[in-house]
């Protein structure tokens, strides 16, 4: 149960809602994206981090506006959280001329670089260097800005991990680099894909800090984070915040997911992040039951509303095939 | 004769392998209960255990550095890469090791590995997870490359690949995954280096690869309703190259399509024509050389710019018309 | 005017940018104090310090990853790569990030970065430090690929890619570097997609880059002593190609010989032997277009051997009798 | 100054003069190469490692003789220690079709697959999985065999440093990774490329043994490298052990050494591991001084004697240059 000591003392009820509320839409756009994908409606593949919510929201909650993000394949949570307009969102999905990349990136690939989000990932641990590169930005042109670097448990095998982390240590850039442990690669648990039980512990190999949140708890990620986002932000270098938490679905389109139990699923949903911080809210008197709902409700209307945005917007044509490459 | 997918058969040529020798065994992300990103190892732990369908951490440059050295020591590794995309992060591997091992150390040691993965576009994975790119390794003395079309061709030519003392790079086209074929139950090898004529002809010569065989082979029905008689040329393997056979049938024919899904700039195409255009069939050619290829363009995610981004039938009939009606 | 080395004009390209604009740095291994592997930065740290003149770890992916993000942020780094074999490891970052990113997003962002790195063999560095993969980089669309044979071209060609808005890979032939030329002393800006005519000539063209430009000029001087008259183009950049100027070329001569000594096959003389085929210049052809281009093999230590690997000026001289004496 | 307790009781005599010859063998050998670099009658480049002999010796002195090695650009040590005949190496270095590998590999690719040393590298880091992978051999085969893999303090910031080490740990291969930190890389400071005074401390993220050793101190190496090799061959799994040494020399031919001072140089030399163990063997009565001088005359003639063999033997001839790629 989320300890009510975790609860960042400054928050006034208005922001508080607003993390309900955020993590209610994405919530609801993965859901409407999952039936859409079933229903053989969106083509290509998404990846959905329902029951995830509260390490994207929580991370990003703590950011200021100028403040950056990279995101990965499973990205729709912490772009949603910094601030995307779910219909461009929803008219990505459908291909349409109004998303994000103007259907051209689909789910793996939306972006928001003027806002500061830099761009989900189709390659697993692609975003690292990236965030470092933005960060050395931030940096050389005194910017001030930190940049938030979303990666899997999965993500933290991969060489471009290591050497980021690496080059980001040495030159104490403003970037922290967000774990979300969700237990599983595509497929393969992170237990047996490392020799450790924490990613954060990795840290060590660069000399920075890093800490372990629990991942279902908006509160405790947020309290982990903006400690390291102080830290980047003060000149005192990178650090890694690894959130354990479990995405609730397959890992993409299909998956028969044999490589994990229905116990295991049960129990993980049973700490349901939303679930968590409603009741939470509730049991502090910062919220009444009707006031939940609303909320609820208002974040499903935005999502259906999308879905009519997106099926209203044009389809690009073959003249756009050949636009948008060079600058 | 029984009848298999494309997905069947390359599993089949691997099981039936793996059975008679014991130094066969595959790495890969995913590839254990998942059955691979695309499904083609599917069943196979279960029949051969963990040990020789091993799965691994999502780490692209140790399991292909992994494979080189398991090679080199007297294993016959097949390493699945999950899209042939992420050959950028195995490349090193591939190029700067398995490929040079043997020459630089003066003809001692040998890399007898198969480097498998899915290539090309169609599923609407956008442009991390699309590409044909295998005019880089075709590129690189010291290794092979092939590129099958049907279950027949790849169920052999994967048992040629296996008992290669070298390293194959084997690109498995996406969309013939499901396509069908009869195939012999034994096991059967097609030597690389031979190239197949999928349908005879007399008016002109289509020199296609992968999905393009069968988009070439829909074209040559379509044109002969017009009367004109195609030619349907598969290399089957790009290095090595059966240049003899593509020689005979243009000196025959007098005219050349050579039609990839790769982007057509700097792709193999350009290889293919090259060495027609300096052969003895130079003088025989009675009309420029034509290369379809893919747009300068990342394939893009909406279905229809995904599409037009590569040579359609519509592409090929209008290609050979055009090398027809050249005076 | 002053004559510079190829390897000055570089330097001085870089700092006459550097000093005008605060957002070009450099990083790199090995570029401050030691001034590079080549020496190309040589004194430059010493001039704009260690923030501008990076020294890196040993960490390709990394670095290239770090100039992606970096430019996608406002900075227009320059990374240097030690060698250009070394592009297996930049190779994600260069083609699956700093290519596709414009694209993916729909137009947005731009990644204005120059990677400048050493190629070609000649030094006896062999098999892994000897390579010239141009072939690769001008095959990904959304990448420029430029590559000079002369301190004049070295200088304003660099020029011109620092100010691109887009991501372009630099190629400089390490046996170029002790090259001279006049070249002006202010900055000057040479349009990527423009070839130089290096010597008129009618009765046959040839098409050179790099190293390849200056054994073409000696072999036409050779040529000349028997009447032979040859046109020697230097494509300079290889994307954007500039294929008016070799079409009129051929038009006038009636005859090609195209000359690389990155390994002929899947080389991009492929690519521009087929683009002439392919084009109104084919009637005018008296003969096959003949391609020079290195054996298919790695590059061997033994100087002897390591030079009998690459196109000699014999070579040339050679190909362009046969392409002459064709009826 | 090397501790008695460290020197291993079961160590004969003659063991104890044969490493000290060996020692002595690199060292001239190396030298000998330095000398006709200057002279420039050795073409190419190479990479000495004068001064860090004993961790080469001391590492590979504690195997059996069916175990493996990997090797790096810097690696004539690991090569002479391995039992690799000089004539053969330095004729090598000549170019000549005696050499290791008939001249086509030279001094970054000198190998003796069958005797186990599965060769130098000229990719920084890319023994890492090679070595990964001749142990998965040794573990699927059971052929009881042990890999020790060589790399530098800049190899560690590579990708592949951190991809091979996890995946050597999960699957608890037989291999030893064997950090030779002479603190630099090219030029780099060990210290400034990462935020750590260990690289031993690395050794966490993949929970596996660290363990820092003298690296000029050849028991201590010897120590060291023997427990790791046990708990490996027992099916315990990798370790690192990081042997602290210093190169005398630049990083390659031509190097002024800026990045270093010249008391700090002075400080290295004066812990020859050369000097340290003849003057224990003296001091501890296993041996006299005119032994001392014999020893280390025989292993200067041989290496002179291995000159005369490289002067006298053929150089390969173009007929050689399409040999060897292909197995
Ligand atoms: C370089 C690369 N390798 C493999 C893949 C295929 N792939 C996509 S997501 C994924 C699993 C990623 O795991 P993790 O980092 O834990 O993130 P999660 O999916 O659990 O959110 C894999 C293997 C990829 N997209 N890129
Ligand atoms: C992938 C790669 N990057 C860069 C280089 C160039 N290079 C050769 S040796 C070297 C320094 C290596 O340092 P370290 O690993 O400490 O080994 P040392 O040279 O000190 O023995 C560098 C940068 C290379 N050969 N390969
Ligand atoms: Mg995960
Ligand atoms: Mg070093």
């Amino acid at each position: 149960m989320t300890s009510l000591l975790n609860l960042p003392s400054h928050l006034k009820k208005d922001d508080l809602t607003a993390l309900l509320k955020q993590m209610w839409q994405i919530r609801f756009f993965e859901e409407k994206v999952d039936e859409f994908f079933a229903k053989g409606m969106i083509h290509g593949t998404t990846h959905l981090a329902v029951g995830q919510e509260a390490s994207a929201v929580g991370s990003i909650a703590v950011l200021e506006e100028r403040d950056k993000i990279t995101s990965t394949h499973r990205g729709h949570g912490h772009c949603i959280a910094k601030g995307a307009e779910v219909n461009r969102m929803m008219a990505e999905l459908f291909g349409r001329t109004t998303g994000y990349c103007k259907g051209k990136g689909g789910s793996m690939h939306i972006a928001d670089v003027d806002k500061g989000n830099l761009g989900a990932n189709g390659i697993v641990g692609g975003g690292f260097a990236i965030a470092t590169g933005a960060a050395l930005t931030s940096q050389m042109k005194n910017e001030g800005y930190v940049v938030l670097c979303f990666f899997g448990d999965g993500a933290s095998n991969e060489g471009s991990f290591h050497e980021a982390l690496n080059l980001a240590s040495i030159w104490k850039l403003p970037v922290v680099f967000i774990c979300e442990n969700n237990q599983y690669g595509m497929s393969g648990p992170a237990k047996e894909m490392m020799n450790i039980e924490d990613i954060a512990a990795r840290a060590e190999s660069y000399g920075i800090p890093g800490k372990v949140v629990d991942g279902n708890d908006v509160f405790d990620v947020m309290n982990g984070v903006s400690e390291a986002v102080d830290r980047a932000r003060n000149g005192q270098g990178p650090s890694i915040v690894e959130a354990k938490t479990y995405r609730w679905k397959g890992h993409s389109k299909s998956d028969a997911k044999k490589y994990r139990t229905r116990e295991e699923e049960q129990e993980w949903r049973a700490k349901d992040p939303i679930a968590r911080l409603r009741d939470v809210l509730i049991q502090e008197g910062l919220l009444t039951d009707e006031e939940a709902a609303e909320i609820k409700a208002a974040a499903k209307k935005e999502i259906e509303d999308s879905v009519e945005f997106s099926k209203q917007s044009p389809m690009p044509t073959i003249d756009d095939l050949m636009e948008d490459i060079y600058a | 004769m029984r009848e298999l997918t494309y997905l069947e058969a390359v599993r089949e040529a691997m099981s039936q392998e793996m059975r008679q020798n014991e130094d066969v065994f595959i790495l890969g992300e995913d590839i254990g209960v998942y059955g691979g990103a695309f499904g083609v190892t599917r069943g196979m732990i279960e029949e051969f255990g963990p040990e020789r369908i091993r799965n691994t951490p999502i780490s692209e440059a140790a399991i292909s550095g992994t494979a080189v050295g398991a090679a080199l020591t007297g294993m016959r590794p097949i390493l699945e890469l999950q899209f042939s995309d992420f050959m950028t992060i195995a490349m090193d591997n591939m190029v700067n090791q398995a490929a040079k091992i043997r020459y630089m150390y003066g003809g001692k040691g040998k890399v007898p590995m198969v480097l498998r993965t899915p290539a090309g576009s169609g599923t609407g994975a956008a442009a991390q997870h699309s590409q044909s790119l295998e005019a880089w390794m075709a590129h690189v003395p010291g290794l092979k490359v092939v590129q099958p079309s049907t279950a027949y061709d790849a169920k052999g030519l994967l048992k040629a690949a296996i008992d290669e003392d070298n390293p194959v790079i084997f690109y498995e086209h996406k969309l013939c995954y499901k396509t069908k074929s009869d195939v012999p139950e034994e096991l059967y090898s097609i030597p690389l280096g031979q190239a197949d004529i999928k349908r005879e002809g007399s008016d002109v010569t289509i020199v296609a690869t992968a999905i393009m065989v069968h988009k070439s082979l829909e074209a040559a029905v379509e044109l002969e309703k017009e009367g004109i008689s195609v030619e349907v040329i598969d290399p089957r393997t790009l290095v090595p190259l059966d240049t003899d056979t593509i020689i005979e049938s243009v000196k025959k024919t007098s005219r050349l399509v050579v039609v990839h899904e790769a982007v057509k700039r700097g792709g193999f195409g350009g290889e293919i024509a090259s060495v027609i255009a300096e052969s003895e069939a130079f003088d025989y050619l009675d009309a420029p050389i034509k290369r379809l290829g893919g747009k300068a363009v990342p394939i893009p995610y909406n279905p229809e710019l995904e599409k037009s981004a590569i040579p359609g039938v519509d592409d090929i009939v209008a290609a050979v018309k055009e090398t027809l009606n050249h005076r």
